[in-house]
């Protein structure tokens, strides 16, 4: 199968998991769902050997946004949603300072 | 309570008239301001800019709540507070440095830390509910209380170069109830012990805090002056339900939640993220599927242990 | 002149503190910081946060300039001045705000207009320049005498519910000559006389043009803490200098001209634009087909004449 | 010839010259240029009557930027470029107060 090129983003602290990295050029399989893609960044990308600040329990842990396309996962189908050519996926973790 | 005032004086329409002149604000939006009740929770990085913005824009009553001392290092980004200040409270510093820019407004001082046994008594007697403070945990307390209560809170937060803003439990016409999303909307679950890392206080670059402060007031003074939080109570005048068109539509456009993220470092730096919006199972503001788990006014929970090793907690 | 300093005290570290922390600031960029020299031209709407939050951040020298006087009708944008100042210049009303803060800044006051005649002489005295006047006959002028004197300008500006803000020949890799465009090339040619409406001030909204100043502070402390201006003149030290890794990557990433625009109630507030860039037959900053238009320090123009009925026209 | 979706939106004042409209949603023939779109804006939809604020010698008036999807219009062709379906055209007005 091709392979599509997406950009992931990581903001509110979360860059520091993957390197202090705030964007990543990655492509991936067609048809491959967001939920795929948050196993492949734990996989591949992250640094930080502490899975449980991204992903508790299977999926994103509470406190981290989803955002595909600057609209939340959860209006595209969380998971499922299935990677087309170029979307953005941005992961925002809550800030609480003031 | 506050005195319901029928006209500006002519200081006022003086002090005022570069936004008067707007068709967004008008008499009818100025009058608005003047008999609006505004607490500002947490007189910090955020709430400073805040205060200043709301007290030189003419909320008639302006409440601020503090439980700090001012401290040396809070100077770079808390800009109501002078070296006189150190070691006296946040709130009456804040208080002397506004009276003495706008005297018209009558400001409360409520030094104390907001905790559930008090959270729904002072918010109660306020119209609009400014969020700016620094802790989680406080966050969901300010939202559960505001619902109960039914006010609407601009939440905002910052740190090191970023900053998020919603605006909570705001009347709309597009969402059953009449209401926006509560603060639980946007953040179901609060983040699990382990992901809380402790680090003292995370380092945060004053204008970015800032510019989420001022944004705060900005979305303030725009619910406020277009007559949105009319109906939560009757209006404060006769010469105000009457004021004529401009900005009196009230609560009806039907706008979809959405979180304004900024990013300072980013090339493009302020994104508007489009949000999910109410959840019907809500805890707080819906109707979850075990009525038990409905937060009331008895059973605001217990937020002191919630997100992990204390009131130092950074998270990620 | 600037004395080189070399390190921070033990209060400039506690009063730093959560900024220094900062990767993107660092001991570097504090130090950065505390060895520039800004001037802010204007001190109203935008110069008010603008100065507020360089100040609280550090930076070494702060010149404020403007020939106005505090009136009544300003204080409900312009947080620095209190009843007290009205009718005193309003740089002897903001020094004296700011100084109760930080007093380790040097203030240096210019109680005077910008004119063709003083600016070159005024601007050669600083590293950085923020544009926060309220006239655009006066934007040219900054412009212009910057881009003679080398300097970098944030610009910004702001009216009724929307603002701007650009940076004016900042140092980049990514245009030839190393610096980025001027006013000019984002503005070629100003408007004619028959487009300005002479209406006197026109209506702003303070948190508008609030945002807009802290976001022109936040571009300057970007700007100085990343080393970038460093090209301009000799480091002000040997520390500096030798400071390591964090913020001292230098004038060097390649950045396309961006314009921010705010329109405060969009659903979507914020957009940064995509500009052209510099214009190669610049009067001010390129090389004109016809030599004798290129502006020199001999030749900066008369603006006083160039945009129609007087001070207070208002650009629709 | 079909007919494209386009969005047309006014700021800094330009507004005011188009019944206080922010935002136009339009129709114009498919390879309609922007040039021509001016033409348009100023026949059809302009209420003031002073064309010289939005025009002046054939062209958008100086101290009007043209935004082509948000990036200036002489990076794309400027009155040359033509219109493609759901672009949406910015037209704002130098702000000057402070
Ligand atoms: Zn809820
Ligand atoms: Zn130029």
């Amino acid at each position: 199968m091709a392979n599509i090129p997406i950009t992931v983003e990581f903001s509110g602290g979360l860059e520091l998991l993957f390197a202090s990295e705030r964007s990543l050029s990655l492509e991936v399989a067609e048809g491959t769902t967001v939920g795929e893609l948050v196993n492949i960044l734990v996989d591949k990308h992250m640094v930080d050997t502490r899975t449980e600040l991204f992903v508790v329990d299977g999926t994103v842990r509470p406190g981290i946004l989803v955002l595909i396309n600057d609209a939340d996962w959860e209006l595209e189908g969380e998971e499922s949603y299935v990677l087309e050519k170029k979307d953005t996926i941005l992961f925002v973790s809550t800030l609480h300072g003031g | 309570t506050p005195t319901a005032t029928p006209e500006l004086s002519a200081e006022e329409y003086l002090r005022y008239g570069r936004q008067l002149i707007m068709p967004q604000i008008g008499l009818p939006g100025q009058l608005r301001l003047k008999n609006t009740r505004v607490l500002i929770i947490g007189i910090g990085g955020l709430g400073c800019p805040a205060a200043s913005y709301l007290s030189s824009a003419g909320v008639g009553t302006l409440g601020l709540l503090d439980h700090d001392l001012v401290e040396l290092s809070n100077l770079h980004r808390q800009i109501l507070h002078t070296l006189a200040y150190i070691g006296r409270p946040k709130v009456l510093s804040a208080i002397d440095r506004l009276r003495a820019a706008n005297p018209n407004v009558t400001y409360i001082p409520h030094i104390t830390a907001l905790d559930k046994e008090n959270a729904l008594e002072i918010i109660q007697n306020y119209d609009l509910v400014l969020d700016c403070t620094d802790h989680p945990r406080v966050r969901y307390l300010v939202s559960d209380a505001a619902v109960i209560a039914g006010k609407t809170v601009v939440s905002a937060s910052a740190l090191k170069t970023e900053g998020q803003l919603v605006v909570v439990n705001k009347p709309t016409s597009s969402e059953e109830g009449g209401r926006g999303p509560c603060y639980r909307c946007y953040w179901p679950r609060p983040p699990p012990t382990e992901s809380v890392v402790s680090c003292g206080e995370g380092g945060v670059l004053g204008p970015v805090v800032g510019v989420m402060g001022v944004l705060q007031a900005l979305e303030a003074v725009k619910i406020i002056s277009s007559g949105a939080l009319e109906g939560q109570r009757a209006p404060a005048s006769a010469n105000e339900a009457a004021a004529g068109s401009p900005g009196t539509e009230g609560p009806s456009k039907p706008e979809p939640a959405s979180m304004l993220f900024f990013s300072s470092y980013s090339p493009t730096p302020f994104k508007t993220l489009r949000m999910k919006g109410r959840r019907a199972d809500c805890i707080s503001c819906g109707t979850p599927s075990d009525p038990a788990l409905k937060i009331t006014a008895s059973t605001i929970p217990d937020y002191d242990n919630f997100c992990g090793p204390g009131p130092d907690a950074v998270l990620l």
